[in-house]
């Protein structure tokens, strides 16, 4: 298992997306979209932060192991986001149902 | 310890004694990295949690905080932030692919440098936050709407841009011991694990920011300001 | 009805047998589970114990079928502890309508109460029996634990500008029980202790008008109304700054985010000790934070009084008709 | 089985071990030998498990009177909390993996030494740390707010040194977090040649999803103390009300990590309980990958159900079905386990010798202890037992009951090889049923009390409570007395004990299969491993790796 050297076209090219994105990200902050901001920001930092995982941290070009331990710490963190969020909007449901 | 005969003759200097060859140190030296970053996740994660949570019980409030925060300062850090990341990138490719130790000095070198620019502008940021007298718990001089919710912002703030400034500066020392290491020539293609885990984490904490930045500084620009 | 275990408390409301039924049930299981295992490991032991130091036994790989077996039988019967369990909580916590008020404030290191009629106690409350009563509940520090044993019914008390937590019970059977803060509160946590005292519905009606009281707790609510100069912004006419709070309670009510908001104890609560966090469509936030200025008790008086301006609720205290809505928080709501 | 050829002059080289290599103070505390480093763990964690018995101990006199009358109110509430943060953060987290995990991990697995040897001296450092904090803030005058230090009356109201206290709690974290670490980077590429997955001992399979448990849990509670240090210190921040906080989230937080961690302290513990069941009867364990992978799903679901500790706290109902739901799921694997050690049994040949001794206790009690977890994972009975002593007696059972009881027979099995000396096997067996006497006599009472309603963390009590308390008092007596036999003769063996011959017991496994006490780099060679898990064998097949027969035996 040698490790796989990634080239530095990619680099560069990362790089490049890297910057446009985060201009993108301004500009588009400063559009109404209504509900959909957040959304889009949420959106292209998912993005960004992908590609750096990726390319820059060669995840792309490790092994299955190392790619599972990322979705653990993702899906960790998930959970604990959802079911703390379980409680908090179900918390006045038990009198009056959701509208 | 008596240790180093169980290593063959001829074993690389950096191998310790308790690794059968350097494939299985790098491999460990990795593996731990990435586990390290995970619990690093989970800790970021809480403080990315609790935001949320209070965010969607307080938009209007976080807005306004927000809006005290400085857009262009924030968007030329992550530009800093993520051109660092790049130089790293190189660093780590300069360590695998050339035996040329001047290479790996510079990028590391100049990421550290770009890394200093970050922290230098964001101290520039708190220091206005001083001025303005938004320093939450100790000197926060809001009356406005929503006041002790936009305190809470301003708390995630600096609680949130604090932590990752404080693994940054980690970042910085950990580079300055690469930088010493690579100085006297203890890197090569065959063996270069170090820059390759400093890497990682800087990579990391770049990460952390890409999320900290939109979710920091960019809630509901296309509003007129409150305040 | 009475204890039909040994170390059982009392059972004094409706909801008691329910949780000794489900208990029961509990302990069943655990001595049939206990005893199952631990006669065959000793059976084992004793049967199989070494007799050579030199006998290899035979291994044995395992057995699918009996995996699958004491997988399932096991998970079938959490299951029935699960539902179980989940209906009976459901009887606990869902408040029934034509429920008594009675407003309870935990300090450290007491309870105070608050009957409609006006009587206010310490660490004593008397109740009749027979009757629904339901608790509103606020701390003014820390949280505390509202718990009666004999009851089989707790409930935290969360401190916070929006939190009124509210739980019920009935009791069956005349006598006197301890009320008991179970959720740890500071140095007197122990002696935050007191007594509940149930009475037939006459003695009790005999308890209420005993006792000399300044006004019924609507009445007081009002005057406060005045004391505090909510009246000088809130006036019935709606000639004032703040808007009508006439037939307020109950319901939706619109906010300058464009939500709608139920209109409940919690957002009474809210709007009087934080109203800068929901502001309401076509109203300036220039209503004073009353945080600090009104205690717990006084709050609960200019609640009652808000209530009783609702059209639908003919007087506050008397059994309602419409059962009243809880909500822990605001959140949730968008 | 692997028969490796001679080095010419093993005697000379098995003489030196691990304990005599060489000398001095700083050889110990220098040391990066993962066995020392446990032993370094054993004494420390001994340390703060006598502390901690001794605030137990008061706690029990106190409680004799329904008045109280030995310690006042605020005494009272410091000693249960120390108590609490001692035994849990300093004696039964770091108790099972750092001692005998550090000790046997590489052992088991055929390494040399943890992936990290450094870094493993560090988390002992560290430990050691948050250690010194913790005791600053109890010499100082004690902390009171309970160990799971709700806000906001840890943020706001309580006097005392929580800072301090939440200080050491998060550099201890520290140390969980590297350990966990450095376990499963070892276990996953340090293994010996042959040594597959599945030929691990489930000792290994239970310590690496405690790690799991480490890396993915600790962070949280580590972030969670930090930032309630932030808001009492500066008066700004997410829980306490009166700051627009909410004291729930604390809980959630909390209880994120604190419910895995109660799996942090069993499942070690049910690690060296398949040791011990399957070497003291000479049977391989009964359903080996279910006992292996219950461990992971243990880990796993173990994180989904922390809220079963916030029934009643203002939670969503909806919420509180969710977690009862899990908490009813993650119990099956528990039960897989101990009816796969039961079965193992079935047909082997049983040693009685005191490891054997509390294995079985172990599962008795497991069976109270965790069937009681049942009981309150039930909403409509949680709701009248939560806060009262039923709790009390339900973590007691899961936690003194069953992990002090795997760890002193963990302790017992290992003994020889830890030493290289014998225990007094008539002595051990004496303790092992006082404690098993002392034990029940202490806490069974208490989920009596707590079913009539006794709460918890209350300094005075109604005295019709009485009879029950003095009848707990009186076990925990039993139980401190049984708990220090063992400390003596322990100790004593160390040196008067018989020499420990390589495998005592005649079972199977890497440990085995070196000197006792083993060499600096564990064995004179990296072992092949050639046969499975538990595979025995008579005496003679059992060799010392590198060795040529076992009547050559060193020491
Ligand atoms: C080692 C520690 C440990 C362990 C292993 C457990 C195991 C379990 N615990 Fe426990 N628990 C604690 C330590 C532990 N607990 C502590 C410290 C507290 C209190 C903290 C505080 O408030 O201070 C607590 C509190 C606690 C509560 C909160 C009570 C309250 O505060 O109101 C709950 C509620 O659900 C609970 C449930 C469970 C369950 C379902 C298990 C299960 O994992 C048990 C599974 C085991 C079995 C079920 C036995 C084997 C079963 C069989 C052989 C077959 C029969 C099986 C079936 C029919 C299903 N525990
Ligand atoms: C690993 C965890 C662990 C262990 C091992 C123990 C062990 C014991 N615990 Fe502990 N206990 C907890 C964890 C633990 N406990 C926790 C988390 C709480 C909750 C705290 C809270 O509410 O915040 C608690 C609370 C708690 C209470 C409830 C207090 C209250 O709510 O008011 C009680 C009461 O009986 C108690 C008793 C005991 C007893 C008698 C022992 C015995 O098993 C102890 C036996 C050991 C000894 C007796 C030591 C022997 C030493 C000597 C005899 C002295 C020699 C001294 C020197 C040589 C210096 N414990
Ligand atoms: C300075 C004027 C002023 C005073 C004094 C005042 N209020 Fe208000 N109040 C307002 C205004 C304006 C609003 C509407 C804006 C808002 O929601 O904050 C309001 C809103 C409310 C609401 C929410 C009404 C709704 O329609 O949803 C309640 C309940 C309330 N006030 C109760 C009180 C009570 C009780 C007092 C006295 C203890 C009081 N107010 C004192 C001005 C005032
Ligand atoms: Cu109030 Cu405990
Ligand atoms: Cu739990």
């Amino acid at each position: 298992m040698s490790e796989h050297i990634v080239s530095r076209k990619i680099y560069f090219s990362v790089f490049g997306a890297l910057l446009c994105l985060t201009a993108l990200t301004t500009f588009i902050a400063f559009q109404d979209l209504g509900p959909f901001n957040i959304v889009v920001a949420l959106a292209i930092a998912l993005v960004k932060a992908s590609l750096v995982v990726l390319f820059f941290m060669h995840v792309k070009y490790s092994s299955r192991l190392t790619k599972l331990i990322i979705f653990a710490g993702v899906f960790w963190f998930f959970i604990m986001v959802s079911f703390t969020f379980a409680d908090y909007y179900t918390r006045g449901w038990i009198t009056h149902p959701h509208p | 310890m008596s240790t180093e005969a169980t290593h063959k003759k001829g074993a690389h200097a950096a191998l310790a004694h308790h690794f059968e060859d350097l494939e299985q140190q790098r491999e460990a030296g990795s593996l731990g990295m990435w586990t390290f970053l995970v619990t690093e996740i989970m800790f970021f994660g809480v403080l990315f949690m609790a935001y949320s949570l209070y965010r969607s019980m307080n938009p209007e409030a976080f807005a306004i905080g927000s809006g005290f925060l400085n857009v262009e300062l924030g968007t030329i850090n992550t530009g800093v932030l993520i051109c660092s990341s790049l130089t790293m990138a190189l660093a780590v490719w300069s360590a695998q692919a050339r035996k040329d130790k001047k290479l790996i000095i510079i990028f590391v070198a100049l990421t550290m440098l770009l890394g200093m620019t970050f922290l230098g502008i964001k101290f520039t940021e708190y220091i206005h936050k001083w001025d303005e007298h938004l320093i939450p718990g100790l000197d926060f001089q809001y009356h406005g709407p929503f006041a002790g919710k936009v305190e809470m912002f301003v708390y995630f703030y600096f609680v949130m841009t604090g932590i990752h400034a404080i693994h940054m500066i980690i970042g910085l020392g950990l580079m300055t011991w690469i930088l010493v290491k690579a100085a006297k020539g203890r890197f090569s293609p065959e063996y270069h694990a170090p820059v390759e885990l400093v890497g990682l984490y800087w990579h990391f904490v770049d990460v952390i920011w890409i999320f900290l930045f939109p979710l920091l500084y960019l809630i509901d620009r296309h509003l007129p300001p409150i305040h | 009805m009475g204890t039909w275990l040994p170390f059982m408390p009392e059972q004094a409301s409706t909801v008691a047998s329910r949780v000794d039924n489900l208990y029961a049930f509990l302990v069943a299981t655990t001595i049939f589970f206990t005893v199952l295992i631990s006669s065959t490991l000793l059976f084992f032991f004793v049967k199989y114990r070494r007799r050579s130091e030199h006998t290899i036994p035979k291994p044995i790989a395992g057995s699918i079928k009996l995996e699958l077996l004491w997988t399932i039988i096991p998970f079938c019967l959490a299951m029935v502890m699960f539902f179980w369990g989940a209906s009976v909580f459901f009887a606990q916590y869902r408040i029934p309508e034509n429920a008594s008020d009675i407003y309870v404030v935990g300090k450290q290191w007491m309870w105070k109460f608050q009957h409609p009629e006006g009587q206010r106690e310490i660490n004593e409350l008397h109740i009749p029996l027979g009757k629904r009563i339901r608790l509103t509940m606020a701390s003014e520090d820390v949280i505390h634990s509202f718990f009666v044993p004999a009851f089989r019914m707790k409930q935290d008390v969360v401190p916070g500008p929006n939190r009124y937590e509210q739980m019920w019970f009935e009791a069956t059977k005349p006598g006197a029980y301890h009320l008991f803060c179970a959720e740890y509160c500071g140095t007197n946590h122990a002696a935050m202790i007191g007594t509940i005292y149930v009475m037939e519905p006459k003695e009790y009606a005999k308890w209420l008008n005993g006792g000399a009281t300044e006004g019924t707790l609507t009445q007081k609510g009002e005057k406060l109304f005045t004391d505090f100069g909510c009246i000088t912004c809130h006036k019935s006419d709606g000639s004032g700054r703040g808007p009508v709070l006439e037939g307020l309670y109950g319901k939706q009510q619109q906010l300058t985010t464009g939500e709608k908001v139920l209109v409940d104890d919690n957002y009474i609560r809210q709007s009087i000790l934080s109203p800068g966090s929901q502001i309401v469509a076509g109203y300036q936030p220039i209503m004073p934070s009353f945080q600090g200025r009104i205690s717990e008790e006084q709050l609960i008086q200019v609640l009652a009084y808000l209530k009783s301006l609702a059209p639908q609720q003919p007087t506050t205290g008397g059994p309602t008709e419409n059962p009243v809505p809880i909500d822990t928080t605001n959140v949730g709501k968008k | 089985m692997s028969i490796a050829s001679p080095p010419t002059d093993h005697r000379e080289r098995v003489r030196t071990n691990y304990l005599n290599h060489s000398y001095g103070v700083k050889s110990w505390l220098l040391t990066r030998d993962h066995k020392r480093i446990a032993l370094l763990y054993l004494a420390s964690v001994s340390f703060f498990f006598l502390l901690g018995g001794v605030f137990a101990l008061l706690i029990r006199l106190n409680l004799l009177t329904p008045a109280g009358d030995l310690f006042s109110a605020d005494n009272y509430n410091k000693l249960f909390t120390m108590h609490g943060i001692v035994m849990v953060f300093f004696f039964l987290i770091p108790g099972i993996p750092a001692v005998l995990g550090n000790f046997l991990i590489p052992i088991m697995i055929g390494a040399k030494d943890l992936a990290f040897p450094r870094l493993n001296l560090a988390s002992w450092y560290i430990y050691i740390l948050g250690a010194l904090f913790t005791l600053y803030a109890i010499l100082s005058g004690g902390v009171d707010t309970g160990w799971t230090f709700y806000t906001p009356y840890s943020t706001t109201f309580s006097n005392t040194y929580v800072t301090a206290a939440g200080l050491g709690i998060f550099i201890t974290g520290f140390s969980s977090i590297l350990t966990g670490l450095n376990f499963i980077v070892t276990i996953h590429t340090m293994r010996a040649p042959g040594m597959t997955w599945f030929r691990l001992p489930l000792f290994i399979w239970s310590l690496y999803a405690t790690s799991i448990i480490f890396i993915l849990g600790t962070p949280v509670l580590a972030i969670t103390v930090a930032l309630l240090a932030i808001e009492r210190t500066f008066h700004v921040g997410i829980f306490d009300p009166a700051l627009g906080g909410d004291p729930v989230l604390f809980q959630h937080l909390f209880w994120f990590y604190s419910h895995p961690a109660v799996y942090i302290m069993v499942l070690p513990g049910m690690g060296v309980i398949s040791e011990l069941i399957a070497n003291m009867s000479k049977k391989n364990i009964f359903g080996y990958k279910f006992v292996a992978f219950s461990s992971i799903a243990i880990a796993v679901f173990g994180f989904l159900v922390w809220g079963h500790h916030m029934f009643v706290s203002g939670q969503s109902v909806y919420a509180g079905m969710i977690f009862s739901f899990l908490s009813y799921a993650v119990a099956i694997p528990s039960a897989v386990k101990v009816f796969n050690w039961t079965a193992t049994l079935y047909k082997g040949s049983i040693s009685w010798q005191t490891p054997m001794l509390y294995a079985i206790a172990f599962i008795g009690l497991f069976m109270i202890g965790g069937m009681t977890g049942l009981f309150v994972a039930a909403l409509g009975v949680d709701v009248h037992v939560t806060d009262t002593y039923f709790i009390v007696a339900h973590f007691h059972y899961v936690m003194v009951g069953v992990t002090l009881m795997a760890y002193l027979g963990g302790l017992h099995f290992w003994w020889p090889k830890i030493t290289g000396r014998l225990y007094p096997e008539l002595w051990a067996k004496i303790a092992a049923l006082i404690i098993f006497v002392g034990f029940n006599l202490t806490f069974f009472p208490q989920f009596l009390l707590g079913y009539l309603g006794m709460p918890r963390r209350y300094h005075m009590y109604p005295p019709e409570f009485q009879v029950l308390h003095v009848l707990s008092t009186a076990g925990a007596s039993i139980l401190g007395i049984g708990v220090l036999i063992p400390m003596v003769y322990l100790i004593w063996s160390m040196r008067y004990g018989k020499i420990a011959p390589p495998n005592p017991w005649g079972a199977a496994g890497l440990e085995w299969r070196t000197s006792s006490p083993p060499p600096v780099e564990n064995f004179l060679e990296t072992p092949h491993v050639t046969w499975e898990a538990y595979e025995f064998a008579p005496r003679e097949e059992l060799e010392i790796i590198g060795k040529v027969s076992v009547d050559d035996r060193a020491g």
